[in-house]
């Protein structure tokens, strides 16, 4: 198995969700995260201090994914994305060893 | 104090009009409360602003064309009182200092234009508001004041009931917000994104300024601390409990939950229908006006779905709405002119005459400076500032920071730079996130 | 106006009453700021729902119960002001309109059965707790005003002095409270999770509406804009400062550190405790009863982890020992009457047997309506809707959103739904998280 | 009630005295707002713990300092009313009962000092803060305020006007924060972290509860609810007004944005400014010292990153800058005796020696209490309590709490261990995270 | 070493702790965060708009452990975790090539 | 490629930025964590219940980069993020398969 991770613009969320939902994937965990890379932030005021905020909302989404489904994810992923502005994101994947489903106790690609 | 004068009836009147002050920033949460957490502040500042705009043309020229004497033609006051000339602090308006009636009806113009940006919310350029703000108060409401409350204006001679401004404020910005968002259009995403209130507890915060404030504004209409401020203080307590259950009932039975959303908006519903009655109905006529205003705006709410405007915070599904109920029925629950008094349909008549004038010239004159505003300044925010929010795109701030202890999510510009002269740039919007 | 009338004292009541109305959101925020996140908006809407339901029922036959004459026997007003008959803008109570006195005892009313919602926070259903509260006014409030208050009942006419309402307010609310949660049960996870307040700002501005609300609630009850008005503001105002010292010293010594909460509650304890006495003891007396509440209330809130009930945001605690220390302490301090002015313990006998009756009529009426509450339509949430949190199974809704800028976490039906009339399932049970 | 009393000014001055107390808390949100997450309580606590220590000072001894007989030397009043001895319901202060008026003014006693609070945000030690509040307003404000507003006091005696308290109240507030701020040095990462403000809505909401409170301060300050009072009342509306677009402004030319927490600056700089002036000048006058106040406070407050002090929350660049702007302006345009007038000079040095005086007092004996503290108690928290948030380290409190439904980010000790005697130990200091 | 990520019902955290104490592991990281799964959301009501909230709140914990614990570790994080109703979540493991412990520069195993 | 990710103390996240900028990243993904170890945490007080809170903010950094920088960079985050004092936290790598930048669809080190 591997865990697909995408770093996305906070409104593609669901849009993704959707794209992941016809790829055949139906689950999936989302955090609130901030960015820092080419895509600049912005400028703030406060009483006369000027603050750059550089970290740029987005969000965290992880999917695990059986091995042979990681490619077409990843691409399903990346296309629900993009709006092709700075900033985008970026989507990688890891390999898995072990994933268990809670209620059940299953293991591997009976747990997704 | 010359003869004449009552300091009970002052300190009731100068109290009701700090009453009625803490209604725009009451309305400002209530509002503030209901948009997304990016454009909060823009809808703050879209009523705090009134506060400094119009208290400044209210002095120049607004008291005057307001509330001076009738030019003749019903339409206007003179310019007798231009810059709040030969006002001092024994000149009297009954039986309270002129200036604790001007402090008074400053409030109401205050508030009026602040109402109208609920419609607009996310999306108009602050600039742009500012002066719709602006040309607005001088345009429509100053003038609409007059014709409804100064003793020589048209609306008022026509012998129509308007207590404390259901059709001078609430018709009048309802329609007045309508007509804007016709120019403006609808939000990026509307019907189609969630967007839910970031802040239910500052929505309700506002609604509680807003209840208390409003004893101000209906009771304090009386302009005397007398019976018939009373009757009014009373009707709009139990008139505005009664809007409340009236929209739980109706959200009950179509969506199976009361709402906190709910009982907010069916207070300031109550509140705007009784505004007009609160002096004219009894106490179950006022019931009879909460409930109905309640349930009806409830109802209407939802009418933006399905007719395609977006009416963001509902200003015409409750004020216009909720004004308009509450001056018609004047015409059905009047204690001596209504259809239950048994007086005839007279009273409704003029009422209904009074209410689509101001309906109708509100729409059209607000159509036409938002218009006029949107070919020259520009009144809508670009795309790209909408989606990544106003409040950084015009206001250079965040609404809140909750990182947490010690580290943070931003740095700062070396502050030497906020001594400087030079003005630094604000964020260029094309590195703006989207 | 009729002769007897004054503007002064209109103008005063008046805007106490509106002061007092602000009392129940602020009370509302008070308690809405303590309960954790996924609460909060069913705390504020218990607090709220009253001013639409006791308005209501005040108007049909809660006036006339409380403040008609005696029918007699001390317990009951006759029912000749049912629903408001036969008064109008010039019937005066007094030097004020029956209007002003009215709404400000409806302010009262309303307030009083908020209060009791505090010791259920969590786990109340909301259907449930509309109809307990429209019961318990009927049941309880009614009469036990009509008892304290009106110069024809059995606790008036036996001497006791209660002047804001010690013992009608607040030993009633408390007790209440207590038989109500007797009948509830603890919360999930009582003494064992962790159950901070999610909002300690929206604490303070709770208890700063409330302090503020409360001049009107004390001063107010004056009824007249004298000196005794004057005494009972001064006295309300060093009474709760003290009793906010007297907490933080409690707290400082059992616990170490200076908490928010423990200013806000020391305050809300003093306010408490001073009710009844405001106008019966001189400035010294009024500090004494302030420290003694403080540090007493600071104490008493912690016996419920040693009983075991889950007094959930400590109605007991500090309503129900605050008055009892208030009314109580008049037989003491009392600037006539009182052990300290050599008056002997006649009136702290008096004061004794008011608060104890009422106490021990609120608690068993209130125990035995929460009882048949529960076992006919329920009246506690079933655990899954308590752990995932009662907003969303009652209110439909969440309190905040703060996700940011763009995204979200949520989708919208498809809005056209909102316009059609068929009503749409809220949540079910079983697919809620738990 | 004695000859001489009236109901309409007392029911004005007790609701003014309500107002104003409300604007301590207002206060309390204003400055907590715009401190970062970790010391928002300690913000709030700096504000409401002035409502409990001077209330009971004010009892004692305050009040007669302030406003007893002056003793001859115009420094001191006299012993007199010492516990407020001799004073009772009845006795009276002009038209209102001397409670009233005691009340009204330990209203101010009480929020001076709070004012302070804002120049040490983030690093004072809560015990030094509450031994320097009691200090101050014993050995600076009791006195001053004498000076400025007892008939004997030797300001008032030399023609200074100072209608509401520019002087007493905003100019000796700010110099108290440049004296105590200069004992205790900057916070740690002035001038190289962010420190935005943690809620720009809460700023919002003390702005705008200040703005209403403020109406009590300046337009009861006329102890009557006459022609003073409505002037006052009226200019002091717009000239906040004004303010708020003067530092908008400001900021649209120096910084491209036009901010929330400028609008809301901009309001109390206003606010500020017009205190000393409300009576004394014409509208247009009043407008004229609004912008000004508004324009120069949005200068000063860069003034702290020029010279290197941290005034946090801009104690100095709004309440002393402000309230000199206020005091001096009178001598240009008080309606009678400014240079606008054609009055020449004369009172503009009155106010020039009054403001500079009260100016010199406060900085040097505030400066001497704060070192006397710091040398023996200690004012200032350590470098670990402050960067991991002194909410923590002296309140044993987190601010908020918004993590989801049911789970939780804390384990509560065994409850049991509440009820029992023992102190329990708070964090250790050197576990607590840095 | 492993890393071993879990996301949970919020509520069973304070017993995921416990039990990871008693197995012997004295560190872990906590993030909120949201989860798209079986388990399907709420209706949520705002002036006649209904939402649907699909994403249910979870916390997602993180442990570093060595090779050998890993399987017993997952055992007892599935077993505190438990509730046995749909939306319980998942637990997965992924190979750690480095670790480090910030404060002393400790590597591998003595840095956990 | 590897994954860095580092779990720190949030003041120290304006030093790691810089110190990552200086080594020649530029772009990091940012989460707000809490962390649970040795270092304790503190009690609060809410009207006589005493809490201790156990889990301390943290700040969670992720870096992709490629598998010759890991270990200059994990030295410099651990030398950037360092007081000295408990609580620290850690600093691990894991390796990645693929790594898309979803603007552009580049993928591998060019992604980054
Ligand atoms: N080396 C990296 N490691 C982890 N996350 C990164 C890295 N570089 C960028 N990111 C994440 O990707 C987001 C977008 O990167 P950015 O450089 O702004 O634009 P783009 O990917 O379009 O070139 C950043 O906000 C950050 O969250
Ligand atoms: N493929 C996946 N990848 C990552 N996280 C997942 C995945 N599937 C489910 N999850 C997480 O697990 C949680 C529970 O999943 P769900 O399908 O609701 O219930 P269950 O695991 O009991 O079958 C989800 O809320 C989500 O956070
Ligand atoms: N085994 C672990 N797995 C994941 N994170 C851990 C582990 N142990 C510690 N941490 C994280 O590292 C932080 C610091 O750990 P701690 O034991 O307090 O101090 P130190 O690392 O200085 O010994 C913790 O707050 C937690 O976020």
């Amino acid at each position: 198995m591997k865990l697909v991770t995408a770093v996305i613009k906070p409104h593609r969320l669901d849009d993704v969700k959707e794209a992941l939902q016809s790829f055949g994937v139906h689950g999936l965990t989302v955090t609130e995260a901030s960015g820092y890379g080419r895509q600049r932030g912005h400028t703030e005021v406060y009483r006369g201090a000027e603050y750059t905020v550089d970290l740029v909302p987005k969000v965290r989404i992880e999917v695990l994914v059986e091995d042979d489904d990681a490619d077409g994810l990843i691409d399903v992923v990346v296309k629900a994305a993009r709006t092709g502005k700075i900033g985008d994101g970026k989507v990688w994947a890891v390999p898995v060893e072990t994933a268990v489903r809670v209620r059940t106790g299953e293991r591997g690609p009976d747990a997704l | 104090m010359p003869k004449g004068f009552d300091a009970g009836d002052t300190a009731f009147v100068l109290i009701s009009a700090a009453l009625v002050m803490l209604m725009t920033p009451g309305l400002a949460f209530f509002y503030g409360g209901m948009v997304r957490v990016k454009s909060v502040l823009n809808m703050l500042m879209m009523s705090f602003i009134s506060l400094g705009i119009v208290s400044i043309l209210w002095v120049a020229y607004g008291y005057t064309i307001a509330f001076g004497d009738d030019t003749g033609a019903g339409l206007l006051g003179n310019l007798d009182f231009l810059g709040m000339k030969g006002i001092t602090g024994t000149t009297l308006s009954g039986s309270i200092p002129v200036f604790a009636f001007a402090a008074f009806q400053l409030m109401f113009a205050i508030i009026t234009p602040a109402l109208i940006s609920g419609a607009l919310a996310d999306r108009a350029k602050f600039s742009a508001w500012m002066l719709f703000t602006a040309l607005w108060v001088s345009i429509v409401y100053f003038p609409v004041a007059h014709w409804v409350w100064q003793s020589g204006g048209w609306i008022f001679k026509l012998g129509v009931k308007d207590f404390a401004g259901g059709t001078a404020v609430h018709i009048n910005a309802g329609m007045a917000g309508l007509g804007a968002l016709l120019v403006l259009g609808k939000r990026v995403g509307f019907k189609k994104d969630p967007m839910r209130p970031h802040s239910l507890p500052l929505v309700m915060l506002g609604s509680g300024l807003l209840w208390f404030g409003w004893f101000g504004f209906n009771a304090g209409s009386a302009l005397a601390a007398n019976g018939t401020a009373g009757v009014a203080f009373f009707n709009t307590q139990v008139a505005t409990g009664a809007a409340m259950i009236g929209w739980l009932a109706y959200e009950r039975v179509k969506h199976g939950a009361f709402t906190s959303l709910g009982a907010a908006s069916g207070a300031v519903a109550g509140l705007v229908a009784i505004t007009p009655a609160c002096a004219a109905v009894n106490t179950w006529g006022a019931i009879g006006i909460g409930v109905i205003a309640g349930a009806v705006c409830a109802w209407a709410v939802g009418l933006k779905y399905r007719l395609g405007y977006d009416d963001s915070l509902d200003v015409v599904g409750v004020h216009a709405v909720g004004g308009m109920i509450g001056t018609l029925l004047i015409g059905v629950f009047d204690a001596t002119d209504g259809l239950t008094a048994g007086a005839g349909f007279s009273q409704l008549g003029k009422q209904a005459v009074g209410a689509f004038a101001v309906a109708a010239y509100s729409l059209t004159v607000s159509w036409i400076l938002a218009k006029g505003i949107d070919l020259t300044i520009g009144f809508r925010a670009t795309e790209d500032e909408e989606v990544s929010g106003i409040d950084q795109a015009f206001h250079a701030e965040t609404a809140y920071d909750f990182a947490s202890v010690g580290g943070s999510v931003a740095r700062t510009a070396p502050p030497a730079a906020a001594g400087t002269t030079a003005p630094a740039p604000v964020a260029k919007k094309s590195e703006v996130d989207a």
